[in-house]
């Protein structure tokens, strides 16, 4: 086994552990969600699920170089599984900040893909100002008790545990009184709302937390510290998400081809000067990005940081946007409808609502660019009033 | 058309303002959107009553002989108020085109129920193009003895499928002419579903549909853009005031919602968000009432006044309603929140009867004419 | 004489008295400047010059219903010099401000335009933020000696006074330490050098101030309270201000009706779409900004106060932004030239230049935006952080 | 065309940034910008030593045989230092026209006096409508014996005050062809006063011009496009550096300009037009590189990189030209601040060899070819 530290690990003899091993495990797609749960299973314990993590928790300390060879041979058959040690958001929070009694409880099932989990990060007052939560857990012996609402949160539903963020002190200033928990989502003072999107879809949802017990145990990191581990747990999140955003969603395929010239050439406006420079502005912008992307991949590969990954998400709400009002100039009236008789209509509007997905979630365009101008072009911060009073005293909402 | 005196003028808004202060809350609009209807008929009535449906009918007719000054100020509450009523389609698109055809016999016969709101009028103007001019309309007429029959489509009908009567414009072996219809048989109206909640379109198949014919003193599609051109006046003043409205209560978020310890509106993205936004709502404002009064004057540039409102004023509301949503973050993604009800309502005005490009166009046309 | 308060005075008795008055005087236009200089002083003579004022200072105290009537009258003849009360910036400052003595020596030279004035406001360092200047006046006996820098000053070279703003107290916050002063140009101290602007011109200078001199009866209103005389300046300035925006230079006629228009015919493109759609826009926004600014006049009128007005600067500057850039798009490459020869070329490249004329000077677009947001829309301020601290210790570039 | 090792193109960047560094700063910008030429022969000198002159010439013809992505990082430093210099007229568009022409005979005898920069050649594609398309070309050649004669005028010639050499396109009985003309007898330059002070162009008319007719192994206009497009990667290249450089001095200029005892950086203002800005500028890097690479590897899709540079580098690089000035304030409404140069340019490079827009249009026809 690779856990054997005396045989010097080779490319090659790692490819073909990997090889021989799916070999006699995989034996194609999983069909049912028993199938996946006894293949996460198999996986975990054969230590493939995080290589890149120590022994002591199922990992085989492999080099990033190395973790990348057993995930292209997973790929190449078509078995999930493998990568965790960068996907899998809680389990890498929980490696790295959870107590170890925690660790020794959820880290398997969470590999394994048997624990549900949801974030309870933000409030309906604390959206843009992450640290200005009002959520509190109070220490009552060995457990917190938890009061506060939540927002925002998918999965909520089926959570069996939250990764919440609550006030356990108020009279440092804001950053300093946070702390970080898995709170147990299935106990009658966790009650979850689904919350309609203007969208009308109900992806998301508000979680009240009404005198919440949550066991000491579940702290991650020091108490008062929640605010560097949700910093870490952010930063596994950001490495894993994608661009994030929805296309369009009747499904109703447009045909082959840039999705914007077939509309145009199905509505029977591709031959209109006006859509043709509208059309040509946003293919730019998303050609210009996908560019901006790859450089900035490059970049990181050579080891230099880069301003263009900061630039993504600003660069995408505008592209979603503009596209939602370019559909909307090419379907002219059309636009006027919804419903599945009408799904060009659909996209172009579920498309312009959609669309505040990404210029508000996750840090609204404004947020996003300050970050870019102080942390990229190093320009100086705003004066921050709030920043050195004892949270008590600071004004909100 | 007539016009009222000032105070008269401002009475009468005062009187739209209340019932809708009273009758047309958020909540009001939220129940009656999702009625099949799209209209509440106890608050149409009171409109009747008050003198707001029948607000352009000449009083020969029942109705108040006001004109577009006023249209546009009872419009701007409606805006404000995000009203559902099939008053636009009824009071200005079918009245207004009734008048503008001169049929005496059919404007008795018609007018006094529309002003009194006990018939809902429309006005079938366009087929699946939805363009608003002569060659999308895709409905025929023809002659069957001393009557006629219409044959075709034609869609976008605002309210057609609460309406009474269809005016409805077919072109025929002599013209393009303007019929009457009534939503019996031959005639099959199918609701569409909008995107704008607070709207109601339906598309109507005529097939051989029992029609009577308007007479016209001029050629019907200048009747119909006389319409139309009523009805864009009234869309103007309706994005003026919903425009408005949304930058007031989200400059009233913006100084209410704190975040890093100050409120919002201090930070000059948001700050600058609104000034741009106030030009734009008071620009559109101004456009608006401008078309008003220019065609309530009979000005040589009212044609231009009213192209130049339907695109400002058009792009401004959308403009306005999509930055709102942006200014207030995740509280304007939810359902709850009224400010998408705005923006789905500004992206309807922004088509019907042209969109802005289209309107752009003409305005230049406009102004090439004006000046040789 | 009007001023014999027992007879009333009727609108229709003066402008009786004004029409006789200009019959017997007015004898067409002036050719020469000594022509006009002697018809100013006969102006001011007959009480006309500044009819709102007091009897006192040459006026009459009419209300500004009559004044109106005067001004009319002067105008139907085509005769200058009234009206003074409203735009005569430096006779309406000194008159609200200035010492008696200053007031006796330089209030009629100013109405009959004999003396040469120009604004010390801008310096280097102080351009948005004009409470930060650093030109210092020191008492030194009966007068003042004045040092700084100062900028975007026009006529200077030509100026008898300038209006100043110098810091006097360097220990109490930046607005309070501020005074105002009528400073003699025509001295050594004084030097005034052109400042080419990025169109090629030379419409301002900057002004260097050594050890120069200033009067201590040319100090306008109290020491220290410098920032409240300069506010009434500015509003006088305001109130006369027109748009200040210039249109094309190079003086060669595009023809009858619209300008963007007949460009475009003479271009050959006036049949593109695309060229159509933004002349559309550009027109339309002129038109706008023409029905807001007759709406805020009708609303002043009624007394009410306007939104509209603060509006119009900002609204002028994208407007010439956006005009320069569609003469632009509409003349291709012929935007490439300049000089006489392509008098087209020349206004395109002019109006794209000189829009920042617009849009920086006079309060930038971006503090235009604060003020709108601020007194208008009632929004909060930006916390200050040079407020209410000695200037001594404000952080400056 | 060739391409250097990784290693060879950043060791000759160097150089260029080095010698640009040394002798094209701010000072000769404008020193050299107001002499009749419009260029510093002893610059140009050093430019054509280091092989800058000569890049996409083949080395045997006396070049550096290197390809668009060597050219694209080049200008990248031309266009940061405003260079004004003969460079895009001479090595770009008449050395890249001549080899897409492929006359071996007029190659060896006119591409190594280009490549060492002892002649400056520069190619006359357009007419008095500046479109660089074939309906613009304004030229007529007719066979006179053996030689050629030319008539008619060109405009928007770039350097072509100072050019030995011309490379004329003109229409002949058999079809469009390139014409070898010398500035000699029957040859009127004119200088043409530029808003651009960096750039030089010319009117040119021939009056029964001598000239000598180039070779095509393909339609002369299929080479003319090559060579345009090379010059349009050329300055998509200019614009991005250019850009980039603009945004640097500013970002510079926003961190130490303190108002109201904050620097004007820390306002959202200006932060996040700092912000928009640098997206701008990274897109315009991105998309000069693509273009680059394409068209050096001959990309099925080079076109179309191409078409998007050129409109996506002109218009950031005007805007964050544009923007730039805004957020200086009132310094850089003056001559002496370098910031209006910068816009000039920006100005110039947006219209030469083709309007923004042009662009776009094309580039959605390659959209259109590539998928059917």
């Amino acid at each position: 086994m690779a856990d054997d530290a005396a045989l010097p690990l080779t490319d090659e003899s790692l490819r073909e552990e990997v090889r021989a091993w799916l070999a006699a495990n995989w034996t194609g797609p999983l069909q049912t969600d028993a199938e996946r749960k006894a293949w996460m299973a198999k996986v975990v314990e054969a230590r493939w699920a995080v290589p890149r993590w120590p022994s002591e928790w199922m990992g085989r300390s492999l080099s990033d170089a190395q973790a990348r060879i057993v995930e292209r041979e997973f790929a190449a058959v078509g078995a999930p599984g493998t990568g965790q040690d960068r996907t899998n958001l809680w389990a890498n929070t929980l490696l790295a900040r959870g107590t170890p009694a925690l660790k020794e409880k959820l880290i398997v099932p969470l590999l394994c893909g048997e624990v549900g989990m949801c974030l309870l990060y933000s409030e309906p007052g604390a959206g843009s100002d992450l640290a200005g939560i009002r959520t509190r857990a109070d220490r009552q012996g060995d457990h917190f008790i938890v009061n506060g609402q939540k927002v925002w949160t998918s999965y909520a539903a089926s959570a069996d545990y939250g990764m919440l963020i609550a006030r356990t002190d108020w009279d440092v200033p804001k950053h300093r009184g946070i702390s970080f928990f898995f709170l147990p989502m299935k106990q009658p003072g966790v009650e979850v709302r689904p919350l309609r999107q203007i969208t009308g879809e109900s992806q998301f949802n508000e979680v009240f937390i009404t005198d919440a017990v949550c066991p000491a145990e579940n702290l991650l990191g020091e108490l008062g510290q929640g605010w560097g581990v949700l910093q870490t747990a952010l930063a596994y999140e950001r490495s894993v998400m994608g661009e994030g955003a929805r296309g369009p969603r009747s499904g109703v395929s447009e045909g082959p081809g840039e999705p914007l010239i077939a509309l145009a050439r199905e509505a029977g406006v591709l031959s209109d000067p006006l859509i043709r420079q509208e059309i040509a502005r946003v293919v730019g912008l998303k050609k210009l990005n996908a560019l901006n992307t790859a450089r900035a991949k490059a970049d990181l590969k050579q080891g230099t940081s880069s301003a263009l990954m900061s630039l993504g998400k600003l660069a995408m709400s505008r592209i979603l946007h503009e596209e939602a009002r370019v559909r909307t100039l090419i379907l002219g009236a059309g636009s006027l409808l919804e419903g599945p008789d009408h799904p060009r209509a659909e996209d172009a509007n579920f498309l312009t609502l959609n669309a505040y997905f990404t210029s508000i979630g996750g840090g609204t365009d404004q947020i996003q660019r300050n970050i870019i101008g102080e942390r990229v072009l190093g320009l100086p911060k705003e004066p921050e009033v709030d920043r050195d009073i004892p949270f008590r005293e600071v004004r909100t909402s | 058309m007539g016009t009222l005196t000032a105070q008269e003028r401002l009475a009468f808004q005062d009187s739209v303002r209340r019932l809708l202060a009273d009758r047309g809350t958020e909540a009001d609009v939220r129940r009656v959107m999702e009625t099949d209807a799209g209209y509440d008929p106890e608050v149409w009535k009171a409109l009747a009553e008050i003198g707001a449906v029948g607000l352009l009918i000449d009083p020969e007719f029942g109705g108040a002989g006001a004109g577009p000054l006023e249209l546009e100020l009872v419009m701007e509450e409606v805006g404000a108020a995000l009203l559902c009523s099939p008053l636009l389609s009824s009071g200005v698109l079918a009245a207004g085109l009734l008048q503008a055809l001169g049929d005496r016999d059919a404007s008795s016969r018609l007018l006094p129920a529309i002003a009194d709101g006990s018939k809902i009028a429309t006005a079938a103007l366009t087929g699946s193009r939805g363009t608003w001019t002569p060659d999308a309309v895709a409905v025929r007429g023809r002659a069957d003895g001393e009557a006629w029959r219409l044959d075709g489509q034609a869609s976008y009908v605002t309210h057609g499928q609460v309406a009474d009567l269809l005016l409805v414009a077919a072109d025929t072996p002599e013209g393009l002419a303007v019929f009457e219809v009534e939503p019996a048989a031959g005639v099959a109206v199918k609701a569409l579903p909008t995107f704008d909640h607070t709207l109601r379109l339906a598309e109507i198949a005529f097939d051989g549909a029992p029609a009577r014919r308007i007479a016209s003193q001029r050629p019907a599609w200048e009747a119909v853009e006389e319409a139309l051109d009523l009805a864009r006046v009234a869309l103007a003043g309706e994005q003026a005031g919903g425009g408005r409205h949304v930058l007031e209560f989200t400059v009233d978020y913006a100084k209410s919602r704190i975040q890093f310890g100050r409120a919002i509106g201090s930070y000059q993205a948001i700050k600058h968000m609104a000034a741009d936004l106030l030009l734009e709502s008071e620009s559109a404002t101004s456009a608006a009432r401008h078309a008003a009064a220019q065609l309530a004057a009979g000005a040589p540039d009212a044609k231009a006044a009213v192209e130049l409102a339907a695109f400002a004023c058009a792009d401004a509301f959308v403009k306005i309603c999509a930055d709102a949503i942006q200014m207030h973050g995740g509280i304007a993604f939810t359902w709850k929140h009224p400010a998408h009800l705005y923006l789905r309502r500004a992206r309807a005005d922004a088509q019907l009867f042209g969109a802005p490009s289209f309107h752009r166009e003409r305005y230049v046309a406009e102004l090439e004419a004006a000046h040789g």
